[in-house]
């Protein structure tokens, strides 16, 4: 059952010292500003942390890092025009790095979610990406063999809910909030609005209230085009 | 497929050499255009062609960039650049994106490149600078999961020296994976079968001669006319 | 959990069983009925429980069979049984269903059973009989995904001879996987860690007395009251 | 492009003798009856069928496996009240089974579309279905190695198509449809309605047009509870 919390903090709940946590978003869209803004507030250190980008600007992302709270980032562009606090954790060794091809970030995340033990994929064979890692030639094609990322708590940004913890997302944001929703011990998610259950189309449903742990409705701050009620 | 064509004035202005490659896209493909340079071809593909752009944070049916006033921040591309909906577009997310990707079923995608080897071997997310923040984003899984990954790059880096080389010296993204580079000097073709004797092969050249190109690259080329 | 009971009466009836099962389920567990026996279950979780019932053919919340007049053929769970839809639901496809049953995520998981072992084996799918039709299903998905999976089964076969066995004689489903087994005559506890001396341990009996059980199954028990 | 066909039979195309075909559905809901027809008037044999059932009664699969059409099938659940033929042509040798459990028959086809070469998974670990199979502990974990599988054609039934070949699915007809329309070098789609492009929600379209070859729409003949136009 799906907890509906009253505030960020409260959705969030316990993160321990040392958590594994998964960041919705690309680039902007979908970024759960709020639950990571709580994170900030909350104090957690020592983090993992498993997103697809490692903080923009002074966004609550760049400043755990800079804060020092985020022991080790896995990764598939950390690098922006504006990622000073992460480019000076990490050129001052400060910072973890794993660098994972965003396709690969995807799909560990989903083999985590899916009960996949191991998988082998032909993204990265023969490049430093994937050193040190077993290969083997399937069908001809040369592959690699990747393993599951999990997290103690994965916080999402979706559109719409339902009380039973359904989520529906928009356009682009949706990107990779439905997979780390999967793979989380406990996911937490942002959304604009929470409605009775049965008000989304259970056909158009693209998380499954089975893994979310608690919403939060938020107002979000960005206007959205094109967005009515 | 236009074959070796005699040199035609001068070298190609980037729109030139997207309008090129979009030439060679067929019609009714699903095309994946990387970020940077290849996006231009987005615009010189012919209404009609029925073409439809895939962008692997998650969209089909990808359109042109919006009016200032349409901006919608929750819909961008790869590139983070806001952009449209088309009809008939569809939205996933990232794990579905990148399995249509790495599954086979992008007709065609554009990326640009630091080096592509006469061999088809990409070089397109490291400079290898030691200093360097490490990036590679979606590069790995387009370079080896469509149909015919294509380059887009300036034959020659800003110093004059070669991007089209034997043995690529950066990073690798991806082995033997490129199979035609698109560049404002010439179109060559490259990768596994395309010349009996390993050489990249010319298949147009633009103000510039086959010998020259040659001593560009410091490469033996097929498809000398 | 309601530990070691004295005998109270006759064996239980299928719904009975049911009811047994029923009260175990904690409140807002997400859960999978197995086809046969198990799916009664579903009548007698308590109204307000906030259970979720998943069917592996691809729904969440999952509500009883439907009035005559209103059987849709494209709602129906595993057992191919007509069903209702209640608010809340949701449809997903056979991989994503099955990623939710594989990944860990449902929370009991019900099934029938020919024999279960005091180690938590099951066997479920085939009678072993050499001129059968095979048939497996999602039972070897569902006995090893979710986090806890139980057994509703009587405890005696047609034959007499008991169906929690030392080892299966079966073609096994899954290999200690089972925890609890509710019959007729007890519930047991079973597989790895329920009891230091490797016995099925029983949590309650009915109308039949721990040395019965013993005898019936010819197999030492724990939980002895 | 996807095409819009104007008969099941055009929808077909050329099926050459020996291909794979997968064929959607579980039990009645999702099974694309006019296509399996179609392919048993179009004549091609020496199939291999990837399905989850292995025909009921009478209908077009069966019939497939009557004729001495279907070479071998990979299947979860052949045996049913009513699969005589394949009962008849099991016991008599003239078909080969490949019994794969229903989670991995769902997984592999997927891995099959997401290009993955082989994926490490608990089920089956243990018993016959996995007898010869490599296996490897993860994580503590018993696992066997699974690998994809394809086809030549998948035929799936859904509910509406757009002109772009766009598909959305009905209740629990959903099943099978969108991991065998990503595995198949042509997937063919029968739809009760073809809408333009543009007519369906983009938040809800569950199998994208890149998928789908051809669709035909077919009124299907089944009265369905609460459909409307």
């Amino acid at each position: 059952m799906t907890r509906v919390a009253a505030s960020a903090l409260e959705a969030l709940g316990e993160v321990p010292d040392g958590a594994t946590v998964m960041i919705g978003g690309f680039g902007p869209a979908g970024q759960p500003v709020e639950l990571v803004e709580a994170l900030l507030a909350h104090g957690a250190t020592g983090l993992v942390v498993v997103s697809n980008n490692a903080g923009n600007g002074d966004d609550a992302l760049a400043r755990l890092v800079r804060d020092g709270r985020v022991r080790r980032i896995v990764c598939s562009f950390p690098r922006q025009v504006d990622s000073w606090h992460f480019d000076a954790a990490y050129r001052a060794g400060r910072i973890e790095l794993e660098l994972v091809p965003q396709g690969n970030l995807a799909e560990r995340i989903r083999a985590a979610g899916a009960g996949i033990g191991a998988f082998f994929t032909p993204t990265g064979y023969g490049t430093p990406l994937a050193e040190g890692k077993e290969t083997r030639v399937l069908d001809g094609v040369p592959m690699v063999l990747e393993t599951p990322i999990r997290a103690d708590v994965a916080l999402v940004k979706a559109h719409r809910a339902d009380a039973a913890g359904n989520l529906v997302y928009r356009r682009t944001a949706r990107n990779f909030g439905p997979v780390m929703a999967t793979a989380a011990r406990r996911t937490v998610a942002q959304v604009r609005e929470v409605v009775p259950a049965g008000a989304l189309d259970p056909e158009a449903v693209v998380t499954p209230g089975i893994y979310v742990e608690a919403v939060v409705a938020l107002d979000g701050g960005t206007a959205i085009a094109g967005v009515g009620a | 497929m236009t074959g070796t064509t005699t040199p035609a004035g001068a070298t190609l202005t980037k729109d030139q050499m997207a309008a090129r490659v979009a030439a060679d896209i067929p019609a009714g493909a699903y095309v994946n255009l990387g970020i940077g340079l290849p996006t231009l071809v987005g615009d010189h593909l012919p209404p009609g062609s029925g073409v439809t752009l895939h962008t692997e944070n998650g969209m089909l049916g990808m359109g042109p960039r919006p009016a200032p006033d349409d901006v919608d921040p929750e819909l961008i591309n790869a590139g983070k650049v806001p952009v449209t909906e088309l009809p008939g577009a569809s939205y996933f997310h990232q794990a579905d994106s990148f399995a249509m990707m790495r599954g086979g079923h992008i007709d065609v995608c554009v990326l640009g490149a630091f080096q592509v080897s006469v061999r088809g071997d990409l070089a397109n997310w490291s400079t290898g600078a030691p200093d360097a923040i490490p990036a590679v984003g979606g590069a790995m899984d387009l370079a080896v999961g469509a149909r015919r990954t294509v380059v887009m790059m300036s034959l020659l880096t800003k110093e004059g020296g070669p991007k089209l080389v034997g043995d690529c010296t950066l990073p690798l993204t991806g082995l033997a994976c490129v199979s035609r580079v698109y560049t404002d000097r010439a179109v060559l073709d490259v990768g596994p079968g395309c010349d009996p004797d390993g050489r990249a092969v010319v298949v147009e050249r633009f103000g510039v001669s086959h010998a020259e190109l040659e001593e560009l690259l410091g490469l033996a080329l097929g498809g000398a006319s």
